[in-house]
C-alpha cells in the first residue's frame, strides 16, 4: 500500500490555520462575531479548488501534496472547527452569559415593502442574514464541524488511494467542503429564509455527492432520486416559510420567538399548517417515513459521503427544523396552545419510521445499507422524542418537556458520533476487502460479481482488522444503547418520557411508545448481527483472508471518535448535557456537589427512576436491546475466531461469547415472504415508480404532443385557410376582356350611385 | 326650339344601349362601335346642357369629344389589326393572356 | 294641339334608339355598322333641333365621314370567311344579371335626372354659331391647338401600329424596282 | 443628457475579421455606457427618491414628426435600466459565444443592429417610436434564423415573424386608440406616453378594457403565455446560439417591459379588474410550461420550453398586486435574461460539438468536455432555481407575495418547482452522467471525430454568464432595491387607489 508513515507530515501547513484562533482572541474579537469564518472559510475553499483542480489535473505536487484538493478543504474545515470550538468553550465555560441567543446580522440580502390591506405602504422589511447561537445550534455546531474535518481526514485516506476516481478528487473535496458551508450556514442563519437557503444548497450538495460516481447508471438515479425527494420536502417547506411570514411578517428569529403567540392574536390552526408543512420539509431531509425511500440508494456515493450525510449533518437538518419548532409550542413561555396534535404526527411519524427501518434493516446484507436503515431509524428516534417534547411543551408540562427535548438533542449528539465512526468504519472495511479483491486477481478486470460491501463475503475480521472491529463494538454498543456507553443515557431518556405520557397523560401516544421500545430491542439484532457477520465466525470468502489494516489517514478518525462515543455519553451526562440542551441551565457544569454525588444520581436515575412503571419500562428496553437482541443474533451469526486467529482482547471475548449461544441455522427464515418483501424494502420504491411512470411521464408525453398539434394545429390551419381563400379570389380574373369591362362598369356606377346618394 | 332635357333624355338611353352593346358582343369591333355610340350619347347631354345655358363652351366641348372620338377610333382599330395579325381572331374570348 | 316640333323630336329619337337597338343586337358585323351610321344621322338631326347646326355638321363630316369609313375598313381586314357570325353575344349567367341590373340603373339615372331642379329654370337663348366661332378660336384658343396635334399623333401612332415589316414591304417602300 | 444611443445601422461588408472586431467594439463600448450609467446614476442620481413618472436621463423632446404629434423623448427609470444593462451585457456575450461564426461580416453588425433597435425600446418614452423600435427588433432576427438557422430555418422564420408580427398590429390598434384620445383635434394629440397616460383615464370603462386586452394580446405573444406561445420552441430550435441567446436574454423581456410600461401603467383599474386572468395566464404557462417541457426529447426545444414556464411566474408576480411581488418579477425578468444565455449557449455548444441536440441520443459527455458539463450544470441548477443562484430571488419574492394575496393557491406554483427540478435534471442526467463506463461517455451515432471541449470564447461567455448568475443569487441588492423602490412607488401613486376604486383589498 502506498501509505508511508510520513504521509502526515502533509498536515505541517495546516498548523498556521490553527494560531488564527488565538489570534483573533487576542485581538478582542467577540467569539460569535467571528461565527461568519465559520461559513466564509469553505465558501472559499470551494472555489480555490475547482479552479486549482480543473488548472493542474494531474500534475504530482497536486496531487500528492495537497492531495488533490483535500488538504485546503482539511485546512478550512479546521478553521470553522477551531472558531466553533472557540465559541463551544466561551459559552461552555461560564466566560459568557448570553440570555439563551446572540444575534448579529452581516449584510440586508433584500429590503421591500408591503401593501397593508388598509392601502397603506408598510415599513420597509428586510430579508437580512445573520448568526443565531443558543445552546441547540452550539451542539450541532460542534457535531457538525468536528465530524467533517475528522471524515474529511478520512476521505484523504479512502479516496486518494482508489485507482477509479484518479484525477476526480479535486471535485470530491470541492462539493464536500461546500456541503460543509451548506450545513454551518444552516446550524448558524438567525432567520428561516438563510435556514432555507442553505437547506436546498445541502441538497444539491447531496445530489452531487451521491452522484460522485457520475458514469455509474445507478449512482446517477440515487443523486436524482435524492434530490427531487428532498426537493419536495423543501418545496412544502417553503410553503410553510410563506405561511410563518404572512403570520409574523418577519423570518427573523428574533422576531417570531420574542413573542410566538403575538399576544394570543395568532389564529392557532394556520399556524398549525405552517408548522406541519415545514415538518414534511423535515421528513424529506430527514428521510421520515413517506419520504425515506432516497436514503438506502444515497449509498451509492463513496462512504466518506455517506458517512457525512447520513450520519453527522444533512440528516441532522430535519431535526433542527423540528427543534426550532419548540418555541411556537412552549406554553410556558407565549407559546400558541393548542398544537398538539403537531407533536403526536411527529411522534407517529417516528415511531412508524422507526419500526419499518429497523425491520428492513434485519435482511439486509450490505453493509452500508444496514447503517443507512439504523440511521433512518435512530432519527426516528430522535423525531418520537422531539415529539413527545412538542407534545408536552404544548400540554404545559415544563419539566417533562424540557428533559425529553434535551434527552433527544443529546441522543442527536451520540448517534452523530457513532453512526459517524461506524460509517467510517465500514468505509475502511470495504477499502481494504476491495484493496484484497484488487491484490488476489491481479490480472482482475473479468468482473467477478464480487461486492465488497457484500456481508455475507466477510467474517472472522476481527484478528484483521483489530482497530476497526474494537471501533465498530464500541459505536454498536451505542446505538444498541448498552448501559454505561454511549447512546445508552439519551435513548433510554426518550423512551422514558414517550412511556411517560403515553401512561399519564395521552392514550394515543402509546403507538409510538410501543412502536419505539420494540426497535429498541431489534437495533440490538440487527447491529450485532452485522458486527458478528463481518468480524466474528470464520472469513466466509478467501478474498478475506488477505484483509489487513494499512492505509494511513482511516485509523485516527475511528480511535478517537471511538473514545468518545464510549465515555462522551457518560461523562456529559454527568455534566447535566440534557438540561443545557434544553435550556435549564446556562453552562455545562456539575451542578451537584461533588462528583461522586453527581455519578450516584445519573446512575440512580437511569436504572431506578421513581416512577414505578418508567423503572419498568427502563428495564425492559436494557432487557430487549441488551440481552435479547445480541443473544439472537450471536445465535444465527457469532461463531469463535478460526484457530490461530487472535483478536484484541475485548473483541476476542465477545467474539467466543458469540460462539456460546449455539448456532441456529435461519435460512428457511429468511426465504419467507416477509423477508422477501422486507428485501424489497417493502415495495414503497416500486409503488412511488408505479405512480410516477403511470401519471407523470405519460401526461408530460400527451403535454407536448397537445403543444404540438393542437395549439400549433391551430396556428398552422389559419395558415392554410388563408392561402385556401387566395386561391379562390384568384379564380375571379378570368381573362376574358368582356368581363373585365363588366366589372369596370358596375364598379363606376357604383361609386357614381354611392356620391350621388351622399350628396341627394 | 325643343326643351333640352328631352335631348338629355335620349342621350341617357343611347348610353344605356352602348353600355349593353359592350357586354354583349365578342367581335372587339362591334364593341368599339358600341363605344363610339356611348360618346356621341354623351355629346348629346353636352348639347342639351349648352341649349338649355345659352353657354357656348358645350358645343365647344362637344367638338372636342368628337375629335377625340375619332382619334380613339383610328387608335383602336390599329390595336384591333395588331391583335388580329398576332391572334387571328379579334375575338374577345381569344384573347387569354392577361389571365396569368 | 301637340305642336309640330316635338312630334318630329320623337320621330328623331326613336329612329336613334332603334338604330342603336339595332347595331347592338344585329349578328352580322356589317349590318351593325349600317344601323351605326343611321344612329349617327339620328343624333345630327337631334343636334339639329337643338339649334346647333355647326355641331350637326361636324357630327356628319368626322363621324359618319371618316369614322365610319375607318370601321368599314377594320371590318373588312379582319374578316376571314364571309359567312361566319362573329358578334354572337356572350351569354353566361353573370352578364345577363349584370346587364339587366345596369339597365334598370340606368332608367333609375333617367328618371334622377329628368325630375332634376336644373330642368325647371326656364330655357334660355341657344348659343349662336357666330359665338362658338368667337369661343373656339378666343378662350380655347390653346385646347384647338393641342387638339389638332393630339389628332397628328392619334394618327402617326395608329399607321405605325400596323406596320408591317415583311421584306417584300420594305423593299418596295424603299422603291426597289422588281 | 439624452442616454447615448448609436442606432448602428452601418452595415459594413469587409472581410468579418475586422467587422467582428468593431462590432465587438461597439458592443463593449455600449456595455461601459450603460454600466457607467448604472452605475453613476446610482451614485449621484439616487434611484430612491426618483418618484414613479420621474425619468432619470431624459432628453428634451425634439419633434421628429409635429403633424402628427410623434417626439423623440428618451429616457431611462428604474424599469428600464436593469432591462438596458442586460441588452448592453447579452448581446456582446453572444458575439463571443458565437465568435467563429460563418459570414461574420454579416452576423455580427445584425447582431448590432437588433441591440441598437433593442435598447431603443427599452429608453424610447413616446409610443410611436416605441413601436418602430419594437417592429425592428423583428427584422435581423428573423435574418438572423433566415440564413444563420437550423434545418427547417425557413418555416421557423416565417412562423416567427409573422406570429409576433400579427400580434403586434393588436398592439398598434390599442396604441392607436389611445393615441386618438390624447386629443380632440390633430393638432394637440401626441404620441407621448406621459399624454397617454392621463387620456388612459378619460376613456370610457369599456373602451379602457378593450384597448387593455388589445395590449395584452400584443405583449403576451411576444412574452410567450400559454396560448399563444407556439413560435418561440420552433423559433429557438432552429435559430443560431447568438440568436437564440438574445431572442430568449431580452426580447422575451421586452413584452413583459412593454406591459408594465404601456398596458399597466396607462389602465391601473383594469389591470385590476383583470387580475383574475393575469393569474390564469401565468399559471397556465408555468404549470402547462413545465408539463410540455418533461416530455420534450430536443434539448433547445426543452429550454425554450422552460422560458416560457419562467416568464409565466412574471404575470403571477405582477397579478399579486403587492410592491414585493412586482419588484420579484422585475427581478425574475433580469435573474432569467442571465440565466437563459447562458441555457442556449451550453445547448448552442452541443449542437456545434456534438451536431445533435436530441436528449436521449449522447451520454457521459463529461468525460469528454468537463467544462461544458460543469457550465450545463451550473446552468440548468441555477434556472433550477436554486438559492445562491438569481432565479431562487425573483422565485422567493413572487412566492411570498403570491401567498399573501391568493393564499393555498401558491402550493401549484410550488409543486411546479417540483416539475422544473425533474425534467432539468432528467435532461442533464441523459446527457452528462449515466454511461456505464468509467472512461469515456456513449457519443452520439452522427458524431464521426472524436469531441473536443467548448472553444475558448465560448467557456469565456458561459463563465462570465455563471460567475453574474451566482454575483446577483447572493448579492441581489444592486439592481434588487432600484426595482423594489420602483415597484412601491408604482403601487402607491397607481395601484392602491385603482385597488380602492375597484373595492379589491390587497
Amino acid at each position: 500500500m502506498s501509505g508511508s508513515s510520513n504521509e502526515y507530515n502533509l498536515l505541517l501547513p495546516l498548523i498556521p490555520v490553527l494560531l488564527l484562533v488565538p489570534a483573533l482572541y487576542i485581538s478582542g474579537m467577540e467569539s460569535y462575531d467571528a461565527a461568519f469564518l465559520i461559513v466564509l472559510a469553505p465558501f472559499i475553499a470551494f472555489p480555490t479548488i475547482i479552479i486549482a483542480g480543473q488548472l493542474y489535473n494531474g500534475n504530482e505536487t497536486w496531487k500528492n501534496k495537497m492531495k488533490e484538493g483535500g488538504i485546503i478543504g482539511l485546512g478550512a474545515l479546521l478553521v470553522s472547527l477551531s472558531v466553533s470550538v472557540w465559541i463551544l468553550i466561551e459559552y461552555l465555560a461560564e466566560i459568557h452569559h448570553f440570555s439563551g441567543h446572540q444575534v448579529t446580522s452581516w449584510i440586508e440580502w433584500i429590503s421591500f415593502e408591503v401593501l397593508q390591506s388598509d392601502y397603506t405602504m408598510s415599513s420597509t422589511r428586510v430579508f437580512g442574514v445573520g448568526v443565531w447561537i443558543d445552546s441547540v445550534t452550539l451542539m450541532l455546531l460542534f457535531v457538525a464541524t468536528f465530524l467533517c474535518f475528522l471524515i474529511c481526514w478520512f476521505s484523504l485516506g479512502y479516496m486518494n488511494t482508489d485507482p477509479i476516481n484518479e484525477d476526480r478528487n479535486h471535485r470530491f473535496y470541492a462539493e464536500f467542503v461546500l456541503f460543509a458551508m451548506g450545513m454551518f450556514g444552516m446550524v448558524l442563519a438567525d432567520n428561516f429564509l438563510w435556514l432555507f437557503i442553505f437547506w436546498e444548497i445541502m441538497g444539491l450538495c447531496s445530489y452531487l455527492l451521491i452522484g460522485f460516481y457520475f458514469w455509474k447508471e445507478s449512482a446517477a438515479y440515487a443523486a436524482k432520486k435524492a434530490f427531487l425527494t428532498t426537493r419536495v420536502g423543501d418545496v412544502f417547506l417553503m410553503v410553510g416559510l410563506l405561511i410563518l411570514y404572512d403570520i409574523y411578517g418577519s423570518l427573523e428569529f428574533s422576531v417570531i420567538f420574542a413573542d410566538p403567540s403575538l399576544h394570543g392574536a395568532v389564529n392557532s390552526d394556520k399556524l398549525f399548517w405552517a408548522l406541519l408543512m415545514m415538518f414534511v420539509g423535515a421528513i424529506g431531509k430527514s428521510a421520515q417515513f413517506p419520504l425515506h425511500v432516497w436514503l438506502p440508494d444515497a449509498m451509492e456515493g463513496p462512504t466518506p459521503v455517506s458517512a457525512l450525510i447520513h450520519a453527522a449533518t444533512m440528516v441532522n437538518a430535519g431535526l433542527y427544523l423540528v427543534a426550532r419548532m419548540v418555541p411556537f409550542v412552549d406554553v410556558g413561555h407565549h407559546g400558541v396552545a393548542g398544537l398538539e396534535d403537531l407533536g403526536l404526527i411527529v411522534a407517529y411519524i417516528g415511531g412508524i419510521t422507526a419500526f419499518m427501518a429497523a425491520s428492513i434493516a434485519f435482511v439486509q446484507n450490505d453493509i452500508k445499507k444496514v447503517l443507512a436503515y439504523s440511521t433512518m431509524s435512530q432519527l426516528a428516534y430522535i423525531f418520537t422524542g422531539l415529539g413527545s417534547a412538542l407534545w408536552f411543551y404544548n400540554h404545559g408540562e415544563h419539566h417533562a418537556a424540557t428533559f425529553v427535548f434535551g434527552a433527544s438533542m443529546f441522543h442527536l449528539f451520540n448517534h452523530a458520533m457513532a453512526k459517524g465512526m461506524l460509517f467510517m468504519a465500514s468505509g475502511s472495511v470495504i477499502h481494504e476487502v476491495h484493496h484484497a479483491h484488487d491484490h488476489l486477481h491481479e490480472e482482475g478486470n473479468e468482473h467477478d460479481d464480487f461486492d465488497p460491501q457484500d456481508m455475507r463475503n466477510m467474517g472472522g475480521l476481527a484478528s484483521k482488522m483489530p482497530v476497526t472491529s474494537t471501533a465498530m463494538m464500541i459505536g454498536s454498543m451505542s446505538i444498541i444503547g448498552v448501559p454505561l456507553i454511549g447512546g445508552f443515557w439519551s435513548k433510554e431518556g426518550i423512551i422514558a418520557e414517550t412511556w411517560l405520557a403515553a401512561l399519564e397523560h395521552e392514550p394515543l401516544m402509546i403507538g409510538p411508545a410501543i412502536l419505539i421500545l420494540l426497535t429498541a430491542g431489534m437495533t440490538g439484532f440487527y447491529m450485532s448481527r452485522m458486527w458478528f457477520m463481518t468480524f466474528a465466525g470464520e472469513p466466509k470468502h478467501d478474498v478475506v483472508n488477505h484483509v489487513h489494516e494499512s492505509t494511513p489517514w482511516i485509523k485516527e478518525p475511528l480511535v478517537i471518535l471511538a473514545v468518545i462515543s464510549a465515555l462522551g455519553g457518560f461523562l456529559l451526562a454527568l455534566f447535566g448535557v440534557i438540561d443545557y440542551l434544553s435550556g435549564e441551565y446556562d453552562h455545562l457544569a456539575l451542578h451537584k456537589p461533588s462528583l461522586l454525588e453527581a455519578i450516584v444520581y445519573e446512575l440512580e436515575h437511569a436504572f431506578l427512576p421513581k416512577n414505578p412503571n418508567l423503572r419498568i419500562v427502563g428495564w425492559t428496553t436494557i432487557l430487549l436491546s441488551f440481552i435479547i437482541g445480541p443473544i439472537f443474533a450471536a445465535r444465527v451469526h457469532g461463531g469463535k475466531l478460526a484457530e490461530g486467529h487472535r483478536a484484541s482482547p475485548m473483541v476476542a471475548w465477545l467474539t467466543s461469547l458469540s460462539g456460546m449461544f449455539g448456532s441456529q441455522d435461519a435460512t428457511e427464515l429468511s426465504q419467507s415472504s416477509l423477508s422477501e418483501a422486507l428485501q424489497n424494502r417493502l415495495y414503497f420504491d416500486y409503488y412511488y415508480e408505479l405512480a410516477l411512470s403511470k401519471t407523470v411521464l405519460p401526461f408530460a408525453v400527451f403535454a407536448a404532443w397537445f403543444d404540438k398539434t393542437v395549439i400549433d394545429g391551430i396556428v398552422k390551419k389559419v395558415a392554410s385557410y388563408s392561402v385556401l381563400g387566395s386561391f379562390q379570389i384568384r379564380r375571379v380574373t378570368t381573362g376574358r376582356a368582356s368581363d373585365y369591362i363588366l366589372m369596370l362598369t358596375v364598379g363606376t356606377l357604383s361609386i357614381f350611385a354611392l356620391a350621388w346618394g351622399v350628396s341627394g | 326650339m325643343i326643351d333640352p332635357s328631352w335631348i338629355a333624355a335620349l342621350g341617357v338611353i343611347l348610353f344605356g344601349i352602348g353600355l349593353l352593346g359592350t357586354f354583349y358582343h365578342k367581335n372587339a369591333i362591334v364593341v368599339l362601335m358600341c363605344i363610339e355610340l356611348m360618346l356621341n350619347a354623351a355629346n348629346l347631354n353636352f348639347v342639351a346642357a349648352a341649349s338649355h345655358y345659352g353657354d357656348v363652351d358645350g358645343w365647344v366641348f362637344t367638338a372636342i369629344a368628337i375629335s377625340i372620338a375619332a382619334a380613339e377610333v383610328a387608335i383602336g382599330l390599329a390595336i384591333l389589326l395588331s391583335l388580329y395579325s398576332t391572334q387571328g381572331t379579334i375575338s374577345l374570348d381569344g384573347a387569354r393572356e392577361l389571365r396569368n | 294641339m301637340v305642336n309640330f316640333e316635338s312630334v318630329i323630336f320623337v320621330i328623331v329619337s326613336g329612329a336613334a334608339i332603334v338604330g342603336a337597338l339595332g347595331c347592338v343586337f344585329s349578328s352580322r358585323v356589317a349590318h351593325s355598322l349600317l344601323w351605326l351610321m343611321f344612329t349617327f344621322f339620328a343624333v345630327a338631326a337631334a343636334f339639329l333641333m337643338a339649334s346647333a347646326e355647326m355641331l350637326a355638321a361636324i357630327q356628319i363630316l368626322v363621324y359618319l365621314g371618316s369614322v365610319m369609313l375607318v370601321v368599314q375598313f377594320g371590318v373588312m381586314l379582319t374578316r376571314r370567311r364571309i359567312q361566319d357570325v362573329e358578334s354572337l353575344p356572350t351569354l353566361n349567367a353573370i352578364s345577363v344579371v349584370s346587364s339587366v341590373g345596369i339597365f334598370a340603373f340606368i332608367l333609375v339615372l333617367l328618371r334622377g335626372m329628368m325630375e332634376h331642379s336644373m330642368w325647371d329654370s326656364d330655357p334660355s337663348t341657344a348659343p349662336t354659331t357666330l359665338g362658338f366661332a368667337d369661343a373656339i378660336f378666343n378662350d380655347w384658343t390653346m385646347a384647338t391647338v393641342i387638339l389638332g396635334s393630339l389628332l397628328a399623333m392619334a394618327m402617326i401612332g395608329a399607321s405605325y401600329l400596323v406596320r408591317d415589316e415583311r421584306l417584300v414591304n420594305l423593299l418596295w417602300d424603299m422603291g426597289a424596282e422588281e | 443628457m439624452a442616454l447615448p444611443h448609436i442606432l448602428p445601422e452601418v452595415l459594413s461588408k469587409q472581410i468579418s475579421g475586422v467587422t467582428r472586431n468593431i462590432c465587438m467594439g461597439v458592443a463593449l463600448a455600449l456595455l461601459a455606457i450603460s454600466t457607467w450609467a448604472a452605475a453613476t446614476s446610482l451614485g449621484d442620481i439616487n434611484w430612491m427618491d426618483i418618484n414613479f413618472g420621474g425619468y432619470e436621463l431624459e432628453n428634451t423632446p425634439f419633434e421628429i414628426i409635429p403633424q402628427i404629434g410623434v417626439s423623440w423623448h428618451v429616457g431611462a427609470d428604474a424599469l428600464s435600466l436593469p432591462m438596458i444593462w442586460l441588452t448592453a451585457l447579452v448581446v456582446p456575450l453572444s458575439m463571443l459565444v458565437e465568435w467563429d461564426a460563418k459570414k461574420g461580416q454579416y452576423f455580427h453588425p445584425l447582431l448590432l443592429v437588433m441591440e441598437g433597435a433593442m435598447i431603443g425600446v427599452f429608453i424610447s418614452l413616446d409610443l410611436f417610436v416605441f413601436y418602430v423600435f419594437w417592429e425592428m427588433t423583428l427584422i435581423p432576427m428573423f435574418f438572423l434564423i433566415l440564413v444563420w438557422g437550423g434545418e427547417e430555418r425557413r418555416y421557423a422564420a416565417m412562423k416567427f415573424f409573422i406570429y409576433t408580427f400579427t400580434a403586434s398590429v393588436v398592439m398598434l390598434i390599442g396604441i392607436l386608440v389611445m393615441y386618438f384620445n390624447t386629443g380632440a383635434s390633430i393638432s394637440e394629440r401626441s404620441f407621448d406616453m406621459i399624454a397617454m397616460l392621463d387620456s388612459g383615464r378619460q376613456m370610457s370603462e369599456g373602451l379602457r378594457h378593450l384597448v387593455w386586452v388589445l395590449l395584452l394580446i400584443g405583449f403576451a405573444t411576444k412574452m410567450p403565455s400559454v396560448p399563444v406561445h407556439t413560435w418561440l420552441p420552433d423559433a429557438h430550435v432552429q435559430a443560431p446560439t447568438a440568436g437564440s441567446m438574445i431572442l430568449a436574454g431580452v426580447m422575451l423581456k421586452m413584452g413583459a417591459y412593454g406591459f408594465l410600461r404601456v398596458a399597466v401603467t396607462a389602465f391601473p383599474t383594469s389591470t385590476v379588474v383583470f387580475t383574475p386572468l393575469l393569474v390564469v395566464l401565468g399559471m397556465a404557462s408555468l404549470v402547462y410550461g413545465a408539463w410540455v417541457c418533461m416530455g420534450q426529447t430536443n434539448l433547445k426545444r426543452m429550454v425554450a420550453y422552460s422560458s416560457v414556464s419562467h416568464m409565466g411566474l412574471i404575470f403571477l408576480g405582477i397579478a399579486t398586486m403587492q410592491p414585493l411581488g412586482i419588484a420579484g418579477a422585475l427581478f425574475m425578468m433580469f435573474a432569467h435574461g442571465i440565466i437563459s444565455p447562458l441555457l442556449f449557449a451550453v445547448a448552442g455548444a452541443f449542437k456545434h460539438h456534438y451536431h445533435t441536440l436530441e436528449i436521449g441520443s449522447m451520454r457521459g459527455i463529461a468525460h469528454h468536455s468537463p467544462w461544458l458539463a460543469g457550465h450545463m450544470m451550473l446552468g440548468w441548477m441555477a434556472s433550477l432555481g436554486l438559492p445562491m443562484m438569481a432565479g431562487f430571488v425573483a422565485e422567493i419574492a413572487i412566492m411570498i407575495a403570491f401567498w399573501m394575496t391568493f393564499g393555498w393557491l401558491v402550493l401549484l406554483p410550488a409543486l411546479t418547482l417540483v416539475i422544473t427540478a425533474v425534467y432539468y435534471l432528467t435532461s442533464m442526467q441523459r446527457t452528462i452522467f449515466e454511461s456505464n463506463d468509467p472512461h469515456h461517455g456513449v457519443l452520439p451515432d452522427t458524431l464521426h471525430h472524436e469531441p473536443r471541449d467548448i472553444t475558448w470564447h465560448e467557456n469565456a461567455g458561459m463563465t462570465i454568464l455563471g460567475v453574474l448568475t451566482v454575483l446577483f443569487g447572493i448579492l441581489p441588492f444592486f439592481f434588487w432595491d432600484m426595482m423594489s423602490y420602483w415597484s412601491t412607488e408604482f403601487m402607491v401613486q397607481l395601484l392602491s387607489e385603482a385597488m380602492q376604486s375597484e373595492g379589491v383589498r390587497p
